[in-house]
């Protein structure tokens, strides 16, 4: 696993619970609690139509910027569970990267940590759209 | 004589599917559309492996084989409906249907401060074309609020909005609540002050045997995917006096007389409502629909359903947490179960059920206004029909409960 | 590569069909509607058997497979006619794609005066909604005259009617005449006036690849049904400038953002003109079509069905008394063969035909302007496609001949 | 045959002759040959909107009468020689009859002569909408 994957190496431990989970039930549960400690999370008053990652049938908001030391930051809410579970996941990964390497990143973590309704892009918890909209950020920020 | 739920099941064979997490699939999405026994299916296939071929202007076998299967399915379809074939016009579902009404009923029949009454209850296809004729027309559209605690029309409120007005349009069966409206009334009392109705039968249909001529409205909008007919076909169903008052919408090839540079004049009836190739495959599927459905009761349908809704809810309102939103089991109810949990969010609980292979509908229904009313952005909806059984009830309510007790 | 006749003829099941008076079947009726191979009724069977589900709003499997697969099925097709997913929209078929770019985009941009070019030689579908226009609006139609010894559009009284034109809209390959239109100049000629242009390919499509950014149309017209895809079934593709001068059509659910009771706001792009619940088992089918065509160089498709034509004309030639509309084998020509005989009424002579196994289609083809330019009220038409023999244009052409010798 | 017939006595040598064809290429041949021998055509000048009949692709008109002794007359013509030569077989059916008795007949002949595009009504030339004029027709007059 460690050779073909296309995330950072500091998130391999995460993948990794999740791939221990007994079964969906309980990586759901792990993700319900990443949700909860999510490392940089937006406030609901900081949501607004201008942050709103669209083609989510759920409410989701980020916020992209670039701290002090030149890392990528991530910020987001969402008013489910799931989308701000893989969204505290998503920061873990790339909070502190260089914003060209989260442009050239993948989603494939969320497939590895096998959260099958983050794999399609028709489900409406809009995994893909969110990532999607990170790496558009993320090559603004270069 | 009781149905037989096993060999129903038996017809459909998407029943016996299991998902790829393993699950076995348990269907409680029928509000959204339902499943399609074999005989639909085959009815399709069989078209387009024997005799598919343009319809009308039938000089060959294959087109007259076509055309006769064709109007064979009107007459099966309508006369199911309790109508004749010269009443019903085909579209491609009940969105269509109402558009027709607004383009080809309204357009010509209404002008600036002509009042539509519509409900907060209605499904966004009965709402959108009334307020584009609202822009266009000037027409003044009225919205009957519901009581949020009966979940019920206020009928006290209908008759006032009633004054003066020109088009009723009434969902018969809310998608969302279940609850089936007084809509031999509501025709009634609409008629006593010259106003003609339209009646959404979308999720009627399914529920009960329409009886168009009996129920006496204007215009009645179907759609055949929600009665295990194909996608992509429906109906309205529209008073002979109501039609002679129509101008044409979609225009094109056999709605014509005569076309000449000069001007073209236009079949007379339903003709002059059917454009373009028919739906041909769709019509002979949702044929052989009806004459699956036409061998039950369906009022003895009805209470099955409503047994299996009225019992989820009794269920599911012990489970802590869940509230439901309408009345399952009341005698106008019918099948549809829309519940939220007060902590896990709409989407999550959707996924969550998923998981267990349950496949419920999540979110507004295409009925904003009446989450508006409700209070509520979306819902989550359990909606049941002839195949499910009270095992696949107990099964969501035990799976149901778990999940709250883990995740909230 | 040569195309393998006899392999394609055995992906169609109904191509091995006996006639109840026990002649096989000669289906010569392909520019009505194109017969299906078994993979395009196997994708629909298998939507039905296996996942059937309302799709968009997906948080349940089924639901999520029917909506990878509805939008598989508009990206396959989109790239087939070289565009991309959002410049098309889904239609019941070619009538409804010209009538939508009347009602959304026509009803919004022409007013009084405006003039609308046609040509003499258009279906009805292409005729009847820029009358009902010009009833409306006032807008003036012009209809473009052919030449009826070459059987080709005068392209020197387009030039004219062109003079302050807004909307072209031409036929790509006339279901009578089996004549292809120069599109590429036309769509050029009209750019270079401003006017924007709507190229009819219900029949160009099943002939030729249709490749929408390089013809450089605003409106290209397709039927699913002629092209080996299923009933109910067709879309519009919209170039993205002409997409943003459109309002909606058909309003409902889906097509919306925001609904309240005091108004509603609408979804961007193509998602404005897409309503209610999909044609699903359409749009998997017709996706199946696609990839089944895209097996083949539709250049040699295009060869074998003209080769097949102008050997049956030329053979047709000599039978006495028949004359033929239109100049079947010439570069521009496609695969229908008009004809008449001096003698044996058409409707006769399709039912001789048929008696012979031969199907072949009788009337004015929703043609009747040109019908009326070729001052005849109907004719006999055989048209051909890929599936087609050089055997069975022999037998026809020698049944044909005994017949009017029979019968003349 | 003589059994179970719905049609009038003296149309049995017309239907026999049908049935004694060797296949239907033949009946059609004789089909013509009764279109040109129809009793009481309807000249084309007499054709007119009014006396129409309807839902046939090709013209078809007719115009139905009583004569001086009380009799049926059918008169008509069409286009189509497979529609007129219809109309002459049922014109030898009707003409003479009581008007009463035209509208209690049913177009079964057709199908005993073994006229197979008759018996559709999609087959559109339209003989089973010329019957039911005629039956209409002759409702009238009675
Ligand atoms: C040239 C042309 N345009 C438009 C149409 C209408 O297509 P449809 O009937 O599939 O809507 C046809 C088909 O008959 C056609 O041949
Ligand atoms: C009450 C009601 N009306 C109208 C519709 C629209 O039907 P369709 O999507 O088949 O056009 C629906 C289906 O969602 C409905 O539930």
């Amino acid at each position: 696993m460690v050779e073909d994957r296309k995330w950072p190496e500091h998130l391999d431990p995460v993948v990794e619970e999740f791939r221990n989970c007994f079964d969906a039930m309980e990586r759901y549960e792990l993700l319900f609690g990443y949700a909860k400690l999510h490392p940089s999370p937006l406030p609901q008053e900081e949501w607004n139509d201008d942050n709103q990652v669209h083609g989510c049938q759920s409410r989701a908001h980020i916020i992209c910027s670039v701290d002090e030391s030149g890392g990528f930051l991530l910020r987001g809410g969402a008013d489910a569970q799931i989308v701000q579970g893989l969204m505290a996941v998503t920061a873990i990964a790339v909070n502190g990267m260089n914003p060209s390497e989260v442009a050239e990143m993948e989603p494939d973590y969320a497939e590895a940590m096998g959260i099958r309704s983050s794999l399609t892009p028709s489900r409406t918890n809009g995994f893909l759209n969110m990532f999607k909209r990170v790496r558009e950020e993320a090559v603004l920020l270069q | 004589m009781a149905l037989d739920i096993e060999a129903i099941r038996g017809d459909f064979p998407i029943l016996g599917r299991t998902l790829p997490n393993g699950k076995k699939l348990v269907y409680f999405d029928n509000a959204a559309t339902s499943q399609k026994p074999q005989c639909v299916i085959d009815a399709i296939s069989r078209y387009y492996e024997e005799y598919n071929s343009n319809a009308h202007r039938a000089n060959h076998t294959l087109a007259d084989e076509a055309t006769t299967a064709l109007e064979g399915a009107r007459e099966r379809i309508s006369s199911y409906f309790g109508t004749s074939p010269d009443q019903m016009i085909y579209t491609s579902g009940a969105t269509e249907a109402i558009n027709l009404v607004a383009y080809g009923w309204a357009r010509e029949n209404l002008s600036e401060g002509d009042v539509v009454v519509l409900t907060e209850m209605e499904h966004h296809a009965d709402i959108v074309p009334w307020q584009q004729m609202s822009i266009d027309k000037g027409v003044e559209v009225r919205y009957v609020p519901i009581d949020t605690e009966s979940f019920t029309l206020d009928m006290d409120a209908f008759e006032v909005a009633l004054d003066g007005a020109s088009l009723v349009c009434v969902v018969h069966t809310s998608n969302v609540l279940g609850v089936r409206n007084p809509v031999e009334k509501i025709v009634e009392m609409s008629h006593s002050v010259g106003a003609r109705v339209l009646i959404d039968c979308a999720q009627g249909a399914p529920h009960e045997r329409i009886d168009f001529d009996a129920l006496g409205a204007d215009f009645v909008a179907i759609s055949a995917h929600k009665m295990a007919g194909p996608t992509g076909i429906g109906c309205i169903l529209v008073k002979r006096d109501a039609m002679a008052e129509m101008g044409p919408f979609m225009t094109g090839g056999s709605m014509i007389k005569r076309v000449t540079t000069e001007g073209s004049t236009f079949q007379e009836g339903h003709a002059m409502f059917e454009t373009g190739t028919p739906r041909i495959a769709e019509a002979i599927g949702w044929g052989a629909a009806v004459e699956w459905l036409d061998q039950f009761d369906m009022t003895e349908v009805h209470a099955h359903i409503n047994d299996v809704a009225s019992w989820t809810a009794t269920k599911m309102r012990e489970i802590p947490g869940i509230r439901i939103y309408g009345d399952p089991g009341r005698e106008d109810s019918s099948g549809a179960v829309s519940f939220l949990h007060e902590s896990i969010q709409s989407q999550d609980l959707a996924l969550l059920l998923d998981e267990g292979g349950f496949a419920v509908r999540t979110g507004h229904h295409c009925a904003q206004p009446l989450m508006d009313a409700l209070g509520v952005p979306s819902t989550n909806r359990a909606s049941f029909w002839i195949y499910n059984t009270m095992g696949e009830a107990e099964s969501f309510v035990e799976y149901l409960g778990q999940v709250v007790q883990r995740f909230a």
